[in-house]
Parts: C-alpha cells; structure tokens; sequence
C-alpha cells in the first residue's frame, strides 16, 4: 500500500494524517471524558451520552441565532457563550435525569444501561419534534473559518485547531477538578467507598447528582464544539456511542489519564490507516484492534492493580 | 528461578509453602512466606489487621497469583492451576463473609458442591439421585440445618449461614480446608457450636484457619503461625506463641 | 433418564403457560388474524429466539450481550444466501454481463461466484451454517472473554464494538454481502415459491413449532443443575468457581445456546420477509432485544415471548397511526420497566396473578396432582 | 400525521341486507348524476382497490422518524401538495384523492411491513413513497407479489426495471453523463477524484463516471474513496484530495455525512469560488445544503435535473404553491420535485387508461406526457423511467443553485447501460 508513494509524499502523509490524527483526537477526547467521569467513577453506563453531546449542539446553534438576528456586531464571540450555556443546559438535564432516574439504579450498572436507551429515544425524539428532522447548521464566526498553511501539503485548520484547545482545556479542567481540588477527591471517596464516605459526613446523593451533571455538562461542551466541525442531527448522538464507550474502556475506566492515551491512539491508528486503506477498513481494523487488547487487558490501558 | 522455587522439593507435607511472595504495585502483601502442613493438622493464622492472613489463602486457592514461589498440595504445584482445579485437586475454602448461593434453598447449595456433574454437559444432565439425596441431608445433618434444608438460602440467620457455608466445602470432602474466620459475627452459642463442628469435621482433614479469638484459637489449634507485614513472626503451639515477646510487641501487646 | 419426567421438567405453572401460548400462537392468532398480519406476528416471533436466548445469557447467566444482532444476523444472511442462489439461476440473471451470480455482485463489478458463496448452493450446508456459524463465533468470543473473566458491562461494551465491527463489514463488502440494501429479491425455496399466501401460513407454523423446540431446551436447561449453577454465578461467581466449577465453560455454553436460538429466528425472519439487510446486525437492534427481554421478564422464558410480541405490535399499532409518539413511546416503556418492573412482565404475572391462578389450579382436576414445583417436593426423602 | 382514511363499504350493513338498499340507492344516485367524468366504480375498479364513488385512496410511505427523516420530509410535502392540487381540480376520475400516510421510520423492514399493508389492508390505487435505494429494494417483493404500483421519487444507481413502479427521478446515467461532459469541458478538467458514501447509489455512480471519464472522454481517474454512512470525519480524505491535487471532485455523499464533509472541506483551504479545484456533486440538493450552510458549498456544482431557481411558469407557480402551502422558508431539492410529478403522472395514467386497475395504469403509463411539470416537460419512457434534461447548477453562498448548463435533448433512461457495466 506504501508502494503508489514517492518517500517524500509518504513523509508528507504521515504528517498529515498525524494533524488530521490530532484532530480525531480532540473530538474523542471531549466525547470521552464525560463518559470516563460517569462510566469510569460512577459505573453509570450512560447510553444517552451522544443525546447530551447533541443536545449541547442545538444549544449552540440556537445561540448562534441568536447573536445572529440581535447581536451581530458580537457575533465573532458568540461561540463562547454558546459553549457556557451548552454546558448548564446538559448538566441541568443530567441533574435532572440523575434525579429522576440514574440515583434508583446504582446497584444495577447494567439496567442503567437498558434506562439510559429509553432516554436517548425520547431525547432524539425530542429534537426531532422541537427542531425538527433536518440537520441544521451552524455559522462558523469569520475567524474560525480558513487554515494556517505550514508546509506545501500540511495545512491546519482553524477549527480543527479550536477543537484542539478546547479539548486540551476541559481535559486540564477535568483532571484538576477530580484530582487536585477536594471536592473532586470527596468524589473519589464516594465511589470508593460509599457508605464510608457518608459516615464521614459527605452527602454522597448530592455528590452522585453533581457529578452525573459534571459528566453531562462536558459532553455538552463536546457537543457544541463539534459543531465546528460536523453536523447536528437528532439522531447524530447514536453514532458516537460505541466509538465513546471504547475509548473509555479501552483507557481503563478509572483513569483519566488513560482516557487520554487511548483517545490518542485509537484516533492516530485510525487516521493513518484511513489514509491508506480507505475509512470503512480503517474503522473495522481500529474496533477489532481494541476489542482484541481488550481480551487479552480486560482492565484497559491504564489501571491501578488493587487487591480484590 | 529464585532461590525459593528452587529449595521447593517433594515432601510428605499435605502442603508446602515455599518462598510464597504477590506484590501489588510494589507493595509486598506476602514476602518470601514458606510453612508447612501435616496430614490431619490443624494450622491457625493469626496477626494484625493487613498481616496478609487472607491474602495466603487466597494465593493457596488460586483467588491470587503469586508473583514468585510456590505451593505444593500433596506435591502438586497449585499456583499454576485455575481455582476450579485446585478445588478438585481437594483444597476447599470457605470466605470472611459467608459466601453462599442466596437464590438456591440449602438443599440446592449443598448439591451444587456435591462433586459430581462439574462439567458443562455434566451438569447439564446431572441426575439427582438417592445417593446424592442421602449424602446432602446427612451435609446438612452435620451443619445442623436439616430442618432448613427446603429453606432459600438468603433466609437463613448469619450465623447458619457460615454453617452453610461449611456444609458445601464438607460435601467436596476436601483433604485440605481453609477457613477464614470462621466464627466471625457469630453469638456465644453459635460459637461454641462452631467450635464442636470444627472438631467434627476436622477430624480426617487438614485444616487451615484464620481467626482472631485467641480462645477459640487455643481450643483447636494444632500449630499457630504469627504474621505480620506479610512474614511469619513465629510459629509453634498457641501456648507458646503466646510467650513470645516479638508477638506480644505487634499483637497481643495492645 | 427416569428423572427427567416431564413433572420434574415443568412445575403445573409452566404446563399452563405453555398450554396458553400454545393455544395463543396456533389457534388464536392464525384464527383471528388475516394472513398479512399473522405474517407481521411470525417476523415478530422471529425476535421471541433471540429474547429465549438472552433470558438463558443474561437473565440466568449475568451475560449481558449487545451483539445478538449478530448471530441473528448470521443466521438470516446463511439462509438468505442460499436462497439468494436460487433466485440468481442464469436464466433469471441472463441481462446482467454475469449471468448466474447475485445481481448486487454483478453491479459491483464481481465476475465470479466468491468461494464463500459455492456452497451455499447446498441447502443442507446452508442448514448447517444457519446453526454452526453463529454458534462456533460465539464460541470463540467466548472462549476469549470468558477464559480471560471480561463480564458485566465490559462484555456488553465489547459485543457492542463487536455487532458496528460486523455492520460496518457487510455494508463495506457489498459486492459480497449486498451491502445496506441487504439481500433481496428472495424467490423460492427448493423451487417452492416463498411470495404466496400459502407459504406465509407455512413459514408462520414451522416458525411456531421450532420456537417451542426452543422453549423445551431452555426449559430444560433452566431447571438442569446447569441452570442452578447460571443462577448460582449470578450472585456468587468466585463461590462457584471453588465449588470446583470452570465457571468460564458455562457462560460460552449458554452464549452459544443463545447464538443458536437468535440465528434460527434469522433464518425464519429472511424466509418470512423475504430478504436480510444489515439493520439486523447493529448495535440498535441488539439493544431493542434486550429491551424485548426486559420488558417480557429476563427471568422467564415465557415473559421473553410475550415481550417480543407484545412490544412489536405495540409498535405496529401507534407506528402505523402515531408515528412521532413511537419512540417517546418506546423510550418512556424501558425507563418505566426498569425503574417500576425489573422483572417485567412475567414478574407481575408473578407476583399479582400467579398466586390466584395456583389456588384455581389446586382445584382443577387436571393439574391437582402436578407439582407445583420442580425442586424435590417428593424425591429429598432419604432412603 | 394526517390520517385521511375513511371506512370502505361493506361490513355490519352488509351482512344484515342492508348493503343492498345502500348500493341500490347509492346507483340511483350515480345513474342520475353520471357523466363522463364519473365512471360507475364497477367499471373502474375491478380488482377490489379502496375506490368508491367519489373517493379513492392512495398511500404515501416516507420515513417520518429515524435518521431519513430529514431527507424524506420534503418529498411528502410535495406529494400531498400534489393530491390537493388534484383534488382541487375535480381528482380522478371524478374522484376527491385520499391518502393514508404511512411511516417507513427508516427502517427497511419497516417500509415492508407498512407497504404490505397499505397493499393489503387499506387496497390503496397506487404508493407514492420510498426514499433510499434499500426502502425501495424491501418493499419490491411486496409490489411484485400483490401487484401494487410504486412512484419513485429519488435519483438512484437503476439498474432495475421493475413493471411495479415507475421511476420519477434520474437514474444514473442520465444524471451524471451530461454533468461529467459538462464540467471537462468547461474546466478544461484532465484528472478526476471519485467520493463516495459507501453503499450502492455511490458505487454504481463512480463506476460509470470511472467508466465515461477512462473510456468515453479519455482523461483519468486520480483516486476514488468511500466512508461509511454517518461518517464526519474528513480530514484523511481532503489530505488525500490535496495529495493528487485533481482538476474536478466527483462527490456522492449523503446524510449528515454531507455536512461535516463540506465544512471540512472549507476549513482545509479548498477554495471552490477561486481555487483551481471544481467539485461536482450528484447528491447535494437545496435541502442539503440547509444542513451544510450556503458558505461552506458555495462554488460547487450540482448535476441533476431539478433546482428551485429553474426559470419557467410551470416552475413558478410550483414553488409559490409549495412555499403557500409549507412555508416560506421551505427549499425545494430535485427530489422534492420528482415526487411532486408522481401523483401528477398516476393521474394522467389513470385518466388515460379509464380505470384505477394496477395493470391497466401499467399499460397506458408508457408514453404518459407531463406539459406542467416544474422542470419543464417530461415522457415516460417503456423502462418505466422519465425522459427528463439533466442541469448543472452552481451553488449560491444563499443557498440556492444558479443554473449554469442545461441539456438540449431529454436524456433517454437506461437503467442497464451498455457498456457501464
């Protein structure tokens, strides 16, 4: 497959699938990280993520009208407010989700499963109703449009590098929030040891309720981001869930850092084959790569190895 | 090889555990542990809390895998086995917190360790015969819960539940028990019970226990092995072992 | 094998629910229902294997399986491949520039019959396949994740990846598997044309007949030892495994028990539909199943049938005059049954209509003196 | 969702003797009032189809859930502004249209199940409906086994000729040779980029523009490239693109897809206003480019046979009913008006034929003219396909295309053709 290239283009495409790799990679990152925090420290099998991520979109893209017909002059900003209040709306639902349904559940992970699908039905079926079934689009401010060019083949697109910052930003968040500030390590006491946890005083319901919205919240960033980039459809959300769930599981649940290192790479190993084989191999290979590491490191990348 | 595979030779021990280490992320749980089991002994452990009593059966059992040395059952090296094959090589062992079938009725858990049918297709065309009919109500005659025997297991009171428990390891008719705190949570009665059952039933097997009631250590115990921080402290009968300063210091000395 | 009598098979609970749906699938029904619906009612009954097999896997077992699509799928694609053959005679194909392969092939520029397809000429072979493929697949996905301990929600993500990785194949191979058309335009079998009323009757009874084949053997594995020892793993595997059991070969056992059961009702859902196509295969699919199996009882192996039907015609209905209402429909049913009804269906029937339903039986004179249940009412006696 | 069913006759009436007073006064009525246009529903309708006498019912089956909705919603819309056009003019036949609509939810089982009742059960005269080339695949056994008649809207790969429906949109050929011709000249093109969505429609498309392209016009193909349905990520392929640097992008991606691909595409400095790059598409309509927004397509040319901004009266007054009837924001894409003609054609067939019978309709549609159609004149052609001129639009930053070339001649149809095989 190498052969049909001279080494000097094979260089160029390696270094151009290595952004366009970097890129997968943001938007893996930003759709797993919320999923780690309420798979990976809760065991809360939410299957309506992708619905959360879509639902940060239509917030976006409700804003973006917006700034459009009232506030033109700002529109070149309009994105950040759009991310602010994609993440209450979704965190808000998730409160709100985790209240009614997901705190009746947790000594069921896999029912939350089978729950957590009914709401990503009504949830599509929500859109589908209010924004209707046509995929809407989202105007990109002026600034964000275009490409740096670095090299005759490799150019970088503004977008794609956004994305990038963003996801580099709420994984920084992320990872500071769980485990460097104290609300995040009562967190970690609660999924460790919940009865413990209560007996020392944390509200471990409040604590459930406040990091299922955290989760959810971030998928909504995730969700408006990509809309950078992609398109909003109500049944966009379904496409991402099995790519999401593996990236978590394949980083090894508990660890954000291995939501990292697998979102990176799975996102480099399907980029580059991509470019070769074509993207139906490329997601073939990648899924079947994963699934086969997985048999053989069930607990993922990245783990802790714990007495049982 | 380390040194402790290679000092690992045939005995006539029922178990020998020679240079046994598992670390867990560096941590050392068990360290270099090496001791041995005689036909129809009777081996206590005890030691402080995170001594890495259970983490030795476990290693035994195959619940663990042990990062070096070995474990030889009747000169049968266990830690490259799976734990169903250690089981039937004839290791039983019974939990801290009783481990029972909670949606099957007594009379279903004891048959399900009746060492017959253990395979898929065995199982699956498993007959219930009279002879196993006779063997798990004379089990369950032994653990005293004949009277409960069509009872579903999750109804039956903490204490019976041990008993329970006792019964499906009595039923495999293991040549090496384990027990893990075995009176742990019981009432008086149910102790003394326990202890009588115990000596019943450990009366043609080896047994291993782990426990922390020094005087129902004293009433059965064979031999008591001292650990502490994943080493043997001291070993010998209980009475001596009591003597010894070193133990008084981590131990008893509270 | 004296012990295996049919009171020791079924308490009178289970006669009576076999009798009823019995009287349900091959009077009521084929009596009250034209033949377009009785059709609609088989296809639905082609999910009923699946959600048999899942109360085996997962209700009994704990396996949680998002990829029965794919054994499904296996088991419609097997016979739609065959029969598929049959349609592509080169007299039928004599305008395409190949006559005598599959058109999709001839549209994908295939010239030659792939080596995959020969034998599916053969209807035993194709027989064979429709019950070997998905079982022997299951059985190596099992043999890796089991031997290895992958359970729970892991095994659920990873059949998941599993059911996308198969989609994304079938329609990325269409000239080999018809891509997302599927495989279409399915005529005869054996010569015997499978459009007619006739055969829709046909296809609707031997679909029946081996769904009760089906409950048979699951019945008869639920109440074997194996079944106690499924239900014994549920809540206590490690237990299990120092009773001295290989817990790993009972769970490939019933995921390949279930893998045969979901590619039978394949097969009979591509001779009542009259074509296969990938929509079976992925992850939605899978997952309604569960929802099938859920809302029916996972439990109950009866439950799973009614379940299978009861949502798909609950379906049909408000499909076919509230659309839009379908999916909040759908979506609020599985919140509902998992939060108020876990064990769905058959748990209601449990726990409500069972006991009135036993006191009537203690009167009937044909069930007075059947058990009321299997476990050793007679036989625990010591000799 | 409309349901405009009524109950047919027959029933409880019926079996108490009363069907027959009903039908005698129900003749007494039509002997007085009969004309030329009303036909006696005997003569009519012999096979059993839901036709009273001043009724008759048809259905229509799209996909109103599931991710197809969004490309389906304009097709029914166009269909029931078509029967309530027809209806307004006297119907057929003397006779006011009823529909029953049907949802195909986008799922292909689902089109079979609603189709064999709408066959079965409601004995409509004719299904307007389908969308995807595998909707159309399930449902065919279906219109074979009980003799139904299907309108089919979409563009599609053909290579199909089914004496059960009649094919209102282009099939393959007619689509893309004119374009490809077209744009290799206009562009002074040499090398081409093939692209597709992974499935049927694509593949059949790109074989026979590989095959035009290699053997007819003599030029090259550079590379051709699929992605799976729903796939948004771009970047591998756009690099590739830049790599061969071709003169013309031949493009055939659908659904959502289409979105993230065209905003990619933008994002990695292809221009397609200024840069030397041309980009045509065969499956970008005005309703897609709603999703993927005016700016990010703008300078992309379409080949089909249908845009909005058409100049002529048919097309005028189309597109002031259309927007009266569903908003003045609606667009219209080349679908939405190929399923508009199929209502219009059943009409004419029906009225040519004298009967609602499925093989009568069958046997008169060949030679069916269409003078008012919205993209000028159309014939039905013996393969159950229209003759139809193919166009070459440039896509507007508003959203609209701008028609840049049209065909002189009809394109004829050929579903199976030689030499593209």
């Amino acid at each position: 497959m190498f052969s049909d290239y001279s080494a000097t283009e094979l260089g160029s495409i390696f270094a151009m699938q290595g952004f366009a790799g970097l890129i997968l990679f943001a938007v893996f990152l930003l759709m797993a990280l919320g999923l780690a925090i309420i798979f990976g420290q809760m065991g809360v099998i939410n299957m309506a993520h992708g619905e959360f991520m879509i639902l940060g979109a239509y917030i976006t893209y409700l804003t973006s009208n917006v700034f459009a017909d009232y506030f033109p002059a700002l529109f070149g900003g309009y994105f950040f407010v759009a991310m602010v209040l994609a993440f209450l709306a979704a965190a808000a639902l998730g409160a709100l989700v985790e209240w009614t349904v997901i705190r009746r559940l947790y000594h069921r992970p896999l029912d939350t499963l089978l729950a957590t699908w009914g709401l990503s039905l009504l949830m599509q079926q929500s859109y589908r109703s209010i924004f209707g079934a046509r995929e809407v689009g989202v105007e990109v401010p002026d600034w964000m449009a275009g490409s740096f060019q670095v090299t005759d083949f490799v150019e970088l697109p503004v977008n794609g590098l956004f994305v990038m910052c963003i996801a580099v930003a709420v994984t920084l968040a992320v990872y500071l929030l769980m485990f460097r500030s104290s609300w995040g390590s009562r967190v970690r006491a609660v999924v460790q040891n919940r009865p413990m946890a209560g007996a020392v005083g944390i509200n471990t319901a409040k604590m459930d309720r406040m990091t299922f919205a955290l989760g959810c919240g971030i998928a909504g960033i995730a969700g408006s981001a990509f809309t950078m980039i992609g398109s909003t459809g109500p049944s966009a959300g379904q496409d991402y869930i099995v790519d999401t769930f593996l990236v978590v599981v394949f980083g090894g649940a508990a660890s954000i850092l291995g939501t990292v290192a697998s979102a990176f790479s799975i996102s480099q190993a399907q980029s580059t084959m991509e470019f070769f084989l074509g993207g139906s191999m490329a997601k073939v290979l990648t899924l079947l790569t994963v699934v086969i590491i997985l048999m053989f490191r069930p607990q993922g990348l990245f783990t802790l190895k714990v007495r049982k | 090889m380390s040194a402790a595979t290679a000092r690992a030779t045939n005995t006539d021990f029922v178990l020998a555990v020679e240079g046994l280490t598992v670390s867990f992320e560096g941590f050392k749980a068990v360290d270099d542990l090496s001791f041995y089991v005689d036909e129809k002994e009777i081996r206590v452990i005890i030691g402080p809390n995170g001594a890495g009593k259970t983490t030795v059966l476990d290693l035994i059992c195959g619940r663990t895998k042990a990062t070096e040395g070995s474990v030889k059952f009747r000169n049968k090296e266990l830690t490259t086995l799976n734990e169903h094959e250690i089981v039937r090589a004839g290791v039983g062992r019974k939990f801290q917190t009783p481990s029972i079938y909670e949606d099957l009725t007594v009379f279903e858990n004891l048959e399900l360790c009746y060492p017959r049918g253990r395979n898929v297709f065995g199982a699956l065309f498993f007959k219930r015969d009279q002879k196993v009919i006779n063997k798990v109500r004379e089990t369950a005659e032994m653990v005293n819960l004949l009277d409960q025997i069509e009872d579903s297991a999750d109804l039956l009171s903490h204490g019976k539940k041990q008993w329970l428990e006792i019964g499906m390891l009595l039923i495999q008719d293991p040549a090496l028990l384990m027990l893990d705190e075995p009176v742990a949570g019981m009432s008086v009665t149910e102790r003394q019970q326990t202890a009588e059952l115990l000596r019943r039933i450990t009366a043609d097997r080896s047994v291993i226990v782990i426990e922390h009631d020094m005087q129902f250590v004293a009433e059965i115990a064979d031999h008591v092995t001292v650990m502490h921080q994943g080493k043997i402290l001291a070993e010998g009968t209980a009475e001596k072992v009591k003597q010894d300063p070193k133990v008084i210091e981590v131990y008893l000395g509270h | 094998m004296s012990n295996f009598s049919l009171s020791n098979l079924m308490t009178r609970q289970d006669v009576l629910g076999f009798v009823v749906l019995a009287l349900i699938l091959l009077v009521v029904l084929p009596l009250s229902l034209d033949v377009m619906r009785l059709n609609q009612v088989g296809k639905y009954l082609s999910f009923a294997f699946v959600t048999v097999g899942l109360v085996l896997c997962w209700g009994y077992g704990g396996i949680l399986s998002l990829g029965q699509g794919v054994f499904y799928g296996l088991g419609g694609y097997a016979l739609a491949m065959f029969l598929k053959l049959e349609a592509s005679s080169p007299e039928n194909t004599s305008i395409q520039s190949t006559p005598g392969i599959p058109d999709f092939m001839d549209w994908n520029q295939i010239t030659e019959l792939p080596w995959l397809w020969e034998p599916f000429h053969s209807f035993g072979f194709s027989l064979l396949a429709i019950l070997l493929v998905p079982t022997v697949l299951a059985y190596l996905i099992g043999f890796a994740m089991f031997k290895r301990r992958v359970s729970g929600v892991y095994f659920a993500i990873i059949t998941q990846a599993i059911s996308s990785i198969l989609t994304i194949l079938i329609i990325g191979q269409q000239g080999y598997t018809g891509g997302v058309n599927g495989i279409t335009d399915l005529q005869t079998l054996m010569g015997w044309s499978i459009r007619t009323d006739y055969a829709s009757y046909v296809f609707y009874f031997v679909g029946v007949a081996l769904l009760f084949v089906c409950l048979f053997i699951a019945q008869f594995i639920t109440k074997s030892k194996l079944g106690r020892i499924l239900v014994a793993m549920r809540g206590q595997e490690d237990r299990v495994r120092f009773s001295g059991y290989d817990v790993a070969n009972f769970k490939i056992f019933v995921f390949c028990v279930g893998a045969a059961f979901a590619a039978v009702g394949g097969a009979m859902f591509t001779l009542q539909e009259k074509f296969m196509s990938p929509s079976f295969v992925g992850i939605v699919p899978s997952i309604e199943m569960v929802i099938f199996c859920a809302v029916g009882g996972r439990l109950s192996i009866l439950g799973a049938v009614y379940g299978a039907l009861l949502v798909n015609v609950f379906r049909t209905v408000l499909g076919e005059s509230f659309p839009e209402l379908w999916l909040f429909a759908m979506g609020l049913l599985f919140v509902g049954v998992v939060l108020a009804f876990p064990d769905g269906l058959a748990g209601v029937y449990q726990k409500y209509a069972a006991p009135t339903v036993d006191r009537f039986l203690d009167k009937a004179p044909l069930f007075r003196r059947w058990p009321s249940s299997t476990s050793h009412s007679e036989p625990i006696k010591a000799s | 969702m409309t349901m405009h069913k009524q109950l047919t006759t027959g029933g409880a009436t019926e079996r108490w003797g009363l069907g027959k007073l009903k039908l005698l006064a129900a003749s007494m009525v039509l002997a007085a009032s009969a004309n030329a246009a009303t036909p006696p529903t005997s003569e009519v309708n012999t096979t059993g189809l839901a036709v009273t006498d001043d009724t008759v019912n048809v259905g229509i089956l799209h996909s109103v859930t599931g991710t197809m909705a969004l490309s389906e919603e304009g097709s029914v819309q166009a269909e029931i502004l078509a029967i309530e056009q027809i209806n307004e003019m006297g119907g057929v036949l003397g006779r006011q249209i009823e529909y029953i609509q049907e949802d195909g939810a986008s799922d292909w089982p689902t089109f079979a199940d609603r189709s064999s009742k709408l066959l079965r059960r409601d004995n409509v005269a004719a299904v307007f409906g389908c969308w995807t080339s595998a909707s159309r695949k399930a449902v065919l056994p279906i219109f074979e086994q009980y003799n139904g008649m299907l309108y089919y809207p979409t563009f599609y790969e053909g290579l199909e000729e089914s004496p059960n429906v009649i094919y209102t949109g282009q099939e393959a050929t007619q689509q893309i040779l004119a374009g490809l011709n077209w744009i290799a000249e206009e562009k002074d093109a040499e090398t081409f980029y093939l692209l597709g969505s992974d499935y049927i429609w694509p593949r059949t498309s790109n074989k026979i523009a590989r095959k035009h392209i290699e053997d007819v016009l003599g030029l090259e193909v550079v590379g051709e490239d699929y992605f799976p349905l729903g796939h948004t990520q771009f970047n591998s392929s756009i690099n590739r693109i830049r790599l061969k640097k071709p003169d013309v992008v031949f493009a055939s991606v659908v659904g959502g897809s289409n979105v993230a691909f065209y905003k990619q595409l933008e994002s990695a400095g292809i221009d397609l206003v200024d840069g030397d790059m041309s980009l045509l598409t065969i499956s970008v309509t005005e309703d897609e480019i709603l999703g993927i927004g005016g700016r990010n397509i703008e300078g992309a040319y379409a080949a089909m046979k249908y845009f909005q901004s058409l100049d002529n009266p048919n097309n005028e007054s189309f597109v002031k009913a259309f927007k009266e009837r569903w908003g003045e924001d609606s667009v219209i894409g080349d679908v939405t008006q190929a399923a508009y003609l199929g209502p219009w054609l059943w009409k004419a067939a029906v009225e040519k034929a004298g009967s609602f019978d499925v093989d009568k309709v069958r046997e008169a549609s060949p030679g069916i003219e269409l003078e008012t159609a919205p993209e000028g004149y159309v014939r039905i052609h013996e393969n159950h396909h229209l003759w139809s001129k193919t166009r070459v639009g440039e896509a507007q930053r508003d959203g609209q295309y701008k028609v840049v070339f049209e065909t002189q001649e009809l394109m004829e149809p050929d579903p199976f053709p030689e030499g593209y095989q």
